[in-house]
This record gives structure tokens, C-alpha cells and sequence, in this order.
């Protein structure tokens, strides 16, 4: 039987090496993968390129990973946060860079890299200083901006309900950027509230079928960001 | 003395041009005002970013669910009828032009309808633009609600944006406390004016040149 | 309460005009939106554009429709058919124009369409003769083909069950192309076996959110072109 | 006598080279069978363009379910574990590289990879491409079934398709009635011969060049 089990969060991500591209899901603290990303920071990879829609909260998982120094670059829409100042901070310092993407591009990106697409055309940011530099082009007399796939090493993931085929079942708004992520890396490490027998989701409702994913790690209790930050933790 | 309309004005008067069955899209601020003054007898349902379909008011404090979050990460609720979706398809929604109605806050609107709503473009300051682009480009009408001029006086209705703009020649229509205001082929154009507000104010407050109500 | 619902067929279809561009979903047999067919066959719009991943089956649904010479010009991947002989005779004849395109190429640019993006660079068709005047491009190194978005006047659909919002469920395999006809259709009609109230479908499930939507009628009791072809029945 | 390898025995040979665990995607003919000769020990994943992941064997005639069916309209059962989704998904699996192996037919296939499995290109032919041109392209390995000649004992094998291509330069390895042929940097090169089949007639039954077995 296919198996993609891991049995800790740390032997699931073990292998990400310094200078990796790793996406994070989740939108803000909602389908945040927090146990991975703080077995990320107790594993210590450095120079990571980090794709998130945000930059993290208070001094815990995303923030927390920016804060320990192991990110070069964030790629992500919206780096401002009421709760951190951690990305702010080196950024003001010069101490990490930036691409900034409007979230629906960052989005199509994503799923053009797992999609097979390596660029497409989009409306979003013609006439802003975004399109600077970006090459534009006319279809049925309106301009559009050409944008690029967008893949990454690793993509970091939350899930509600997984088989360890990988197939993945999220809730409610933790859904937004996981599933993207899961078609976009080379490999796919999945942290999952719920492990079931394959067979075990119906097929209908299947939201990342098994083969955008590569590992899956059981967390049955999973922290939340905002449990964390209105208890005022910081990691590690 | 007059004052104009409210906050809360602001976002019924709004209301009051939403279609019934309209699929609304609310800004942060403002705009999510709106949602409490539908007229009697329509329905709206709001989209929001990060996924869903169907979006309903802010659930008590002990109804949370830590999973279900809007756009500006406040806690919502679904209402019967809702959908949960990813970001692409949601964003597939916004700029493959389904909503039929964006409401947004803005620091400058411009009288060939401009938008600057996400950043001054001052150095130091962060860039952080979510998903205003997208909004603009793609949602079919793109309403603006917004105080006539900023907390300083000056004027925010004006001839062109001087901050980075967030999308060009895309706002319909502006609920300010004084009016409201259209973007029309020969600029911006005072639809209706607050109660006893009057045009010459109107005109005195904006940056450029304002035609008035017919 | 918005409601989508329409009484019938007929009323769902009757501004169909002649000349349309109209999307018409399922593949092969499953998924095809029969009824929905035949009404447009009683309607008797002409000179159509239809957009399908094959051209029918026997003498019913979509190869009456051709059948019936309403058809100016097939969009489709899979012209062929072991059970149908109406539009290769048509089309040797000269009588139907064809549209050939690579069956992921037509599924991308459908849900291009409905998702505001004009065109796309894929490496399907690469390297063939259906590439030639077709603009093409590097990409880190590998060539790639640009295609175009593809949108219609109206979409076809059948699903499964139905709310009066228009949010959508299928059955298996009859999803198919039915999910991304909603959303690139400026008017999506849709035949569902079964209506049910909003809110009676669990919203993480539903596979076409109700945006997407603008007429629903039920069908209780579809008929299924395999079984009209077994039983030898043609339409009108 | 010596007759070489039947269209089972070809199938089985191919399952040979596929890892357990592998996402397989099998074209319509002798490639079908390929799912009937598993390895002991392994287990493959069949994906069908259709839309699901976990195809299963065909049902009994009393359990058809008329909405299931796979990419050449055959109807067919889903495994525990199967998944479905819409014809975007589908192909995304395909083009962007997720399907590890794909098994196909062919009228022709030359010894750079070219394949040509989808047209004669005959004048008033009906052209019907179905989802050929995207899996050659995305698929990790393309793999060919294919008798080693036509019925009229006209080589497939070839120096350059005289078919229009389904795609360029794409095959890995073919397995025929006579042998497993790579397709390398030098050309075609047998790996294996079948049982009783010498080198010889392989290499008079081939349209170009044919390098030996090691």
C-alpha cells in the first residue's frame, strides 16, 4: 500500500537544505502549517526564499522563521501585519529583501507553475508602478502584463482531513493558498489535524488529490497563531 | 449646523445602488459598513479574497471559528448557500469579471477615475497591496466610499493621483460625507449632495473641478 | 431570496439567438446536459458556434444538434466517434467548419476565459502541425506556444444537485468539463437532477459556486445518451 | 517457432519498469492492459484525462455507473483512495508534470523520440487529437506499446515519422512484439530481446539504425 506518512514533523522536513524556495500556506493565521514552521526553525535552514501571502504574526511561525534570520526574500501581497513587527524591522534594515505580488497574481502564479504554464497574461497592475518593467501587450484593445510561473522546493501545508495517499480535505478559510501550493513544489509536506484509511474521504470531496503531495504528518492538535499571540508566546 | 452624512450614511447611501442579488466584494473600513444597511426587500452576497462565497456578519466571540476569516482577518461567519474556494478560483472570480460590485476605501480618487488607495509611495514605508489591484482591474463596477478630504483638509477627490496609483481610470462612482459623486467623460460630476450641504462647498472642498447636480 | 431557478428547459434556453457561441459540457456521453440539448434542437437557433470535447453520439443530444443543422462550427479536441456518423459526413461534405484543439489546451482556455486571463503559454502542441501560425516562445529554455482565452455566449451544464443560488455538485466523471463551462459562459444554464434549498449543500463541497451560475432547472429524471443509443432512438 | 511476445506479454513487460507507487496514465489499447500485469509487490495509481485519480478495474454489467467512465469512454470503478476532479485539474497533472509515466500507442515513432500517433494526415481525414499532444509533453516518461511492424509488415520504428508528430523527441523506451528498444543520443538501441528472437530480424524489421543489445 502507498504510503506518504511521516511520523514527526521534523523527519518531514529534515531535507529542506539552506537556499531552498519554500511556499507556506495559509492567510494570515488561518491554514497556517505553525508545527512545520517551527520544526523548520528548530532544523535551522538558512537563505530560504519564503512565498506566503503574508509575512507572519506576533513572534510565532512565519514571523518567528523571519525573525530567526532564516529568510533572504519574501515573495508575498500584504507584509504589513497590526500584530508584527518582526518583517518591518529587517526590512527597514536592509536586512530582507521583498518581491512584492498583488494576491491574485501570486495566486495564478502559483497555480501556473503546478499547471505546467510558464507565464500568462493578467489585467491586474497595468498603469500602476507594479507593471514597470513587465512586459504588457494589447488583446481585444485592452492591456494586460505578462507574469511568470512561480514554483518553489518545498510548499509547507495545512489540512484538516488526510489518507496517506495525500489526499486532502481542508476547513473553511485554512483552504485559500494550500491546495496552490501543493500543485506548485517539487515536494509537498503536509501537516493534517486528521489521518484517515484511504477510502476513507469520498472522492467527491477530495479538494488536493494524493498526487500533488509527497508527505504527510499527523498534528492532532495543531496551535493556532492567534491562541498563541493573545497567550503572548513567542517561538522558540 | 450641517455636517453631512455619517459613516454609517455613507455606507446606506451606498447601499442604496447595490442591484438586489449582486455579488458585493467590501473593502476594509467603510466599505464593510455597508453590509448592515441593505435596503428591505434585497440580497447581497459577499465575496470575500481569501475564499469564500456567501460571507455573514461577525459571529459572538464565543461562536468563533479560529478557520473562518474574511479578507481583513476579522472572524465572520457562512451564511446558507455559502462556498468555500481557493485563491485562485476566487481571484478568478475578481479579475474574470463575476462581481458585479467592489466597494473600497481610498486615499485619492482622480477625476479621469483613478484609484491611489495602497500606498504613498514614501520611502521607508512598507509596499503591501493584497488584492486592491486585482479588485479594480477586474470587478465590473468599483465604487468608492471615502471622506471628502483627509483628516488635514485636504482635498482627496482630485485632478490626478500624486500617490502610486493602484489601478487607472477604474472608479464608477463616490460616497463622500458631502455627496455623491460620478466619474463621467467630463470629470467628476456631483450626483447628490448630503442634506444641506451645499454645492459651493462641495466645489470648495474638491481638487479640481466639479460639475453639479442637474 | 435570489433564485435562479427556471420552470423548464425551454424557458432556461429561449434566448438562445441564432449565431450564439455556446458551450456545452460533458465528455462523451457522461456529463452531457441532454435535455438542455433537445430544447435547443425545439428552439431551433441556427448558424451556432458550439464548444464540446467531442461532436456527439448517435442521433441524439449533441450530434442531433449538428444533425439537425444548427451547427456552423465544431470547437472540439475529439471530433471522432465510434457511434456517430453526423458530423464526419457533414464535415466531409464541407457543410461544418472545425475548430481541432488539444483537449488540455481547450479545458485551459475555458477556464482562462473565466478567469480574466487573454492568453497563456503551454508546450502542448510543440513541435506539431498544430502549432504552425501559432506564436511561440522560450521559456528557461523550452519552447512554449501561446494560446488564447475562450469564452461563449452561453454554457450548457448538467450536474447533479443544485441550490437556487446556482452553487453546483456533479457525479464522478460527468464533471468533466462542466465546472469551467459555468465560469466562462456570460450565461450558464444548468439542468440538475435534483434542486435542493440553500444552504442543504455543505459549502465545502460544492465544486461550482453559485457566481458562476444564472439559470438552474431540474431534471429529475435525465436520460443518458448511452441509453437512447442502445435503444436506438434518435432526435427530434 | 519463435513469434515474440504477445500484446500481453508486451504489456507485462512494460509494467516491469514502473516503480511502485508510480501516478500512471495508460493510452487506449494494448497500453489498457498494462494494468493487468502488476508487478508482485507494487502498486500504480492510474490517472484517466477525464478527471479522476484511482481508476479501477471495468464493473460488472449490473454495476455500471453511467457517470463513470474513463478517457476512452469505457466504463470503469474507482479504488479507495480515488479522487475526482474537473478537466483543468485534470490536465494540469498532466502538463505540469505530476503523471510519472504514460503508456501509448503509435502508428509511428522515430528514432530521436519523435512520435507520430494521432493523424495519417491524409487528405479528408477527420483530425482528432483528444489529449495525445498534452501528455507527451507533460508526462515524465512516455512509454510506447506498439507491434514492431504494420500488418503489411511496414517498419513503426523509424528514422523520421512521416505521420504528423504528436509531439517531438519525447519517447523513452518502446516495447514491441520483438524487443525493448531505447531511444538514446545515438538512436534506437535494444535492450532486451524477446524470447527466440534474434537481433537480426529486429534489425531487418526497423526503419533506420538499431544498435545491439550490451
Amino acid at each position: 500500500m502507498i504510503n506518504k506518512q511521516y511520523s514527526s514533523v521534523s523527519a518531514a522536513i529534515t531535507d529542506i537544505p539552506d537556499g531552498a524556495t519554500v511556499m507556506i500556506g495559509g492567510f494570515g493565521a488561518s491554514g497556517s502549517p505553525i508545527e512545520l514552521i517551527h520544526a523548520l526553525i528548530d532544523h535551522g535552514a538558512k537563505d530560504l526564499t519564503v512565498i506566503n501571502n503574508n509575512t507572519g504574526n506576533g513572534e510565532v511561525g512565519l514571523a518567528a522563521l523571519i525573525g530567526n534570520r532564516q529568510v533572504r526574500k519574501m515573495i508575498c501581497s500584504f507584509p504589513r501585519s497590526s500584530q508584527s513587527k518582526v518583517f518591518p524591522e529587517l526590512y527597514q534594515a536592509g536586512k530582507i529583501e521583498l518581491e512584492l505580488v498583488p494576491q491574485g497574481t501570486l495566486a495564478e502564479r502559483i497555480r501556473a507553475a503546478g499547471a505546467g504554464i510558464p507565464a500568462f497574461y493578467t489585467p491586474t497592475t497595468v498603469g500602476t508602478v507594479l507593471a514597470e518593467g513587465k512586459e504588457s501587450r494589447e488583446f481585444d484593445g485592452r492591456e494586460y502584463v505578462m507574469e511568470a510561473w512561480l514554483p518553489a522546493d518545498f510548499a509547507l501545508v495545512k489540512c484538516e482531513i488526510a489518507d496517506p495517499l495525500g489526499n486532502l480535505v481542508y476547513n473553511k478559510t485554512a483552504r485559500n493558498f494550500n491546495p496552490l501550493m501543493c500543485m506548485a513544489a517539487t515536494t509537498t509536506i503536509v501537516q493534517t489535524k486528521r489521518l484517515v484509511a484511504a477510502g476513507d474521504i469520498d472522492p467527491e470531496v477530495v479538494i488536493t488529490p494524493g498526487i500533488f503531495v509527497n508527505r504527510v504528518v499527523e498534528v492532532p492538535k495543531p496551535v493556532h497563531e492567534d491562541t498563541l499571540i493573545a497567550a503572548g508566546r513567542s517561538y522558540p | 449646523m450641517s455636517t453631512g452624512w455619517t459613516r454609517e450614511q455613507m455606507a446606506a447611501r451606498a447601499a442604496q445602488d447595490i442591484p438586489n442579488g449582486s455579488y458585493v466584494n467590501l473593502g476594509i473600513g467603510i466599505p464593510e459598513l455597508v453590509a448592515r444597511f441593505v435596503p428591505e426587500g434585497r440580497e447581497f452576497i459577499y465575496h470575500t479574497e481569501n475564499g469564500m462565497l456567501g460571507m455573514g456578519p461577525p459571529p459572538a466571540e464565543e461562536e468563533r471559528d479560529l478557520d473562518l476569516m474574511n479578507a481583513g482577518k476579522k472572524y465572520v461567519t457562512a451564511v446558507p448557500g455559502a462556498a468555500y474556494f481557493h485563491h485562485a478560483d476566487s481571484f478568478s472570480m475578481i479579475r474574470g469579471g463575476h462581481i458585479d460590485v467592489c466597494v473600497l476605501g481610498t486615499m485619492q480618487v482622480a477625476a479621469n477615475g483613478d484609484i491611489a488607495n495602497w500606498s504613498t509611495g514614501a520611502p521607508g514605508a512598507i509596499p503591501a497591496v493584497g488584492g486592491a489591484m486585482d479588485l479594480v482591474q477586474g470587478v465590473k463596477k468599483i465604487y468608492v466610499i471615502t471622506q471628502h478630504t483627509t483628516k488635514t483638509g485636504e482635498a482627496k477627490l482630485v485632478e490626478r493621483c500624486s500617490y502610486p496609483l493602484t489601478g487607472p481610470g477604474v472608479v464608477s462612482r463616490i460616497y463622500t460625507d458631502l455627496a455623491v459623486v460620478d466619474v463621467t467623460a467630463d470629470g467628476f460630476k456631483v450626483v447628490e449632495l448630503a442634506p444641506g450641504i451645499s454645492f459651493a462647498e462641495v466645489e470648495q472642498k474638491t481638487g479640481t473641478k466639479i460639475l453639479p447636480p442637474e
